[in-house]
């Protein structure tokens, strides 16, 4: 158990490539892997296919990628707060794909979890129709969804231990645990780095038999200071 | 639309809440309803990031980056409240234990199509919504009655991209309560002081009934 | 958030009723609701559809329902350790579903969820297979699995707040956290009971919004003395 | 079948894990396998019910009731281990996170079929095993090589209800190991301490063939 995945973060990102396809924890300002998102821009990968809750906050998140030119396609669910990323999708500079929030989720939950797909409620009348296959069960009709893996995952954890074990805190939890299921290869940004043994294995949120990769967090990207 | 109005709505939607029910609110004006909330009436708010018992704001000088609602607004956590992952939140919404959603639109219909997601030239996201009105027991929308340009936003047809369809059940505006009928259609049951009911027909292209017993000065 | 939902058992246990699905926690002797299967024996119910993992731990557990006449269908993975459960089986007294027990955890996390089913690889070749279809995705063959719901589900719990809010100990998690979200009304028997605000929020593993109403476990029911 | 045997299956498949590698150990032969892990390896052992980090058996006096594997055995936590609930637990084996399940059989067969949860009047269930042959990389199958009656285990065809089909990589028995070829079919890789080919043969039912490079005397 004492297998050590404490790794510097440039060794971490190199695993990315073009045309690849990444998962983001976070949501909105809340738990985003930033640190890893700003090593991943020095690396020269373009094409990339992102899986991620938004385009980011602000100035901050996958919207930094996308101004960059390193994405050609992302798929999220809110876009609102970053007006750069809608300018790119209507300057046809960037391919979108809206999922709603909580089949967004599932997709991912399920490529981690070995599942092939599943039947969601949410979207039947409305354009995320489009593509999907009607299911009536039980004379309700649902919307089957496909599995969702990546080939490299980024989470931000509050603490974690050499072997991956993963802790949040409050909510910037959020996609992070599922997140850190759903790719070939995760990488975990944690602000805080144990050796084993040193976090209560009651509190850990993300067992460290799915992180293959941890680094350390830069502590000044979290919105405001502690 | 003044900043009055908008407290209007939120206070009569506040109104609608039933001790211990799990509700959640959207950005905008939703928000607002915490304020609003009935002595004595416990609602336990929930925000799909992954938080039950959200409280008021964090007052300055105590925001937590790491406590926040899923509009990104720092937040203080009651007692019984606690944080779980988004899969979990959304396991919660869809399995029916959240009563009650309220969400602002951009349009909305009397089959009860919401949209709120997109339009022409702005794309913005449904976030949690499409998720929210399909798994929430009662969808409540709280909209200014029109927009800002005078247009109507409970229209006879929504002609932007749906966020649910006939999904919701009650709508509240500055001017008037609609409420869905068990056999279908929206019901207007109370006219918001100031207003009349030529007024709201007036400013309203989406069909609906007057209820019987149709409340006047109503909030 | 001060709603109370701490009841008397006898009033917990009464919304059972014959015909109906019940949903257990726990995992043969680890972290089972014994305190609401033993009250739930007083009732006078019969025709019961149990969901568990396992026909119980020697004597104690469904195997305990099980004698009492009160179970028709058992959809479980192991019956291994309670030879009274093979024997009714035998007798026909009770119809007995296998379900793999990776698929069986799905299926109630996926009617918790609110989601229709979903495509499993486990089962493909087996006798498993019988009365599902079959769906290829990507080159790999998976069987559609179908959601389940019960009317009421049993869990425990290490600690519980009056507001329901859970947090469980160990290998005592198990199917817990799953089965306090796959029913109509939730049960959770717990070991320590706290009013709200007294757990730490960030170690609740199963959130008090699932849960309906809670009650004392007995504390002697737990295998070993601590 | 004696309890040298039993031990000797265990060591000899303890030498097959890697250093790093997650491994699950069904009950009764592979949960042996841990006595033997030799030194300098670290494996980190899962167990379904949902454990990481498994450590050797709780010495008397010291069990918790909340501390147990998959097969109720009172154990220990290493560091490093931790606690998790069932469906992630499975979700991590279908995941393809753990790297080798080691399981035993009533029967196998030279196809890699397995079958080890029901026989004629006596219903155990498969427990996990199905999920643990389909989702695991590595797939191994611990068995005495004959029953008590002195049957094959090893078959030219499962005739018992299958947990797995074809999904076995690697078969130890006290006698011998076959290993799966790419191309399918498996192969005699190895013969144990007083054992020769012609009694392998002799109490082999299953088809295989004899690997090029075996190795006799070989645990």
């Amino acid at each position: 158990m004492a297998l050590n995945k404490m790794i510097p973060i440039e060794e971490a990102v190199a695993r990315v490539e073009s045309g690849m396809t990444l998962a983001l924890g976070g949501f909105l300002g809340q738990g985003v892997p930033l640190t890893l998102i700003r090593a991943l821009k020095a690396r020269p990968v373009h094409d990339l296919v992102i899986w991620s809750n938004d385009g980011g906050y602000g100035d901050d998140g996958v919207v930094e990628l996308v101004k960059a030119g390193m994405v050609r396609e992302l798929h999220c669910c809110h876009i609102g707060y970053t007006p750069a990323v809608g300018r790119a999708v209507e300057a046809g500079d960037l391919e979108l794909e809206w999922v709603p929030q909580g089949n967004l989720i599932e997709m991912l939950r399920c490529g981690g979890a070995g599942l092939g797909g599943f039947l969601t409620p949410v979207g039947v009348g409305t354009a995320v129709e489009e593509g999907h296959q009607k299911v009536t069960v039980n004379g309700r009709t649902y919307l089957w969804e496909r599995a969702v893996r990546a080939d490299v995952a980024f989470v931000r954890a509050h603490a974690g231990d050499i072997v991956g074990n993963l802790c949040f805190r409050g909510t910037a939890r959020n996609y992070n645990t599922t997140v850190a299921t759903c790719a070939d290869y995760v990488i975990a940004e944690v602000e805080h780095a144990y050796s084993a043994g040193e976090l209560d294995p009651e509190k850990v949120h993300a067992p460290g038999v799915f992180v293959d990769a941890v680094v350390r967090a830069d502590v000044s990207y979290c919105g405001v200071r502690r | 639309m003044t900043p009055d109005c908008r407290c209007n709505i939120a206070a009569r939607a506040a109104r609608e809440l039933e001790d211990g029910q799990v509700t959640n609110l959207g950005a905008g004006i939703p928000m607002l309803v915490a304020n609003y909330i009935p002595a004595g009436i416990d609602v336990v708010i929930q925000a799909e990031n992954g938080i039950t018992g959200v409280g008021p704001v964090s007052p300055p000088g105590t925001e937590d980056p790491d406590r926040r609602n899923a509009g990104n607004l720092f937040v203080t956590l009651l007692p019984g409240g606690c944080y779980f992952d988004t899969a979990t939140s959304f396991a919660m919404i869809r399995g029916g234990r959240v009563a009650a959603t309220m969400l602002g639109t951009l349009q909305v219909d009397g089959d009860g199509n919401i949209a709120n997601y997109e339009m022409p030239g702005r794309k913005i996201g449904m976030g949690g919504a499409m998720d929210l009105v399909a798994g929430a027991r009662t969808v409540y929308v709280l909209t200014e009655h029109c927009a800002k340009d005078g247009s109507a936003k409970l229209v006879a047809r929504c002609t932007l991209p749906l966020t649910g369809a006939g999904e919701c059940d009650v709508i509240i505006t500055e001017r008037a309560l609609f409420r869905r009928r068990p056999e279908g259609g929206f019901a207007l049951e109370e006219v918001a002081c100031g207003h009349t009911l030529e007024e709201i027909a007036a400013c309203t292209e989406m069909t609906y009934t007057v209820a019987d017993e149709v409340k006047l000065d109503a909030y």
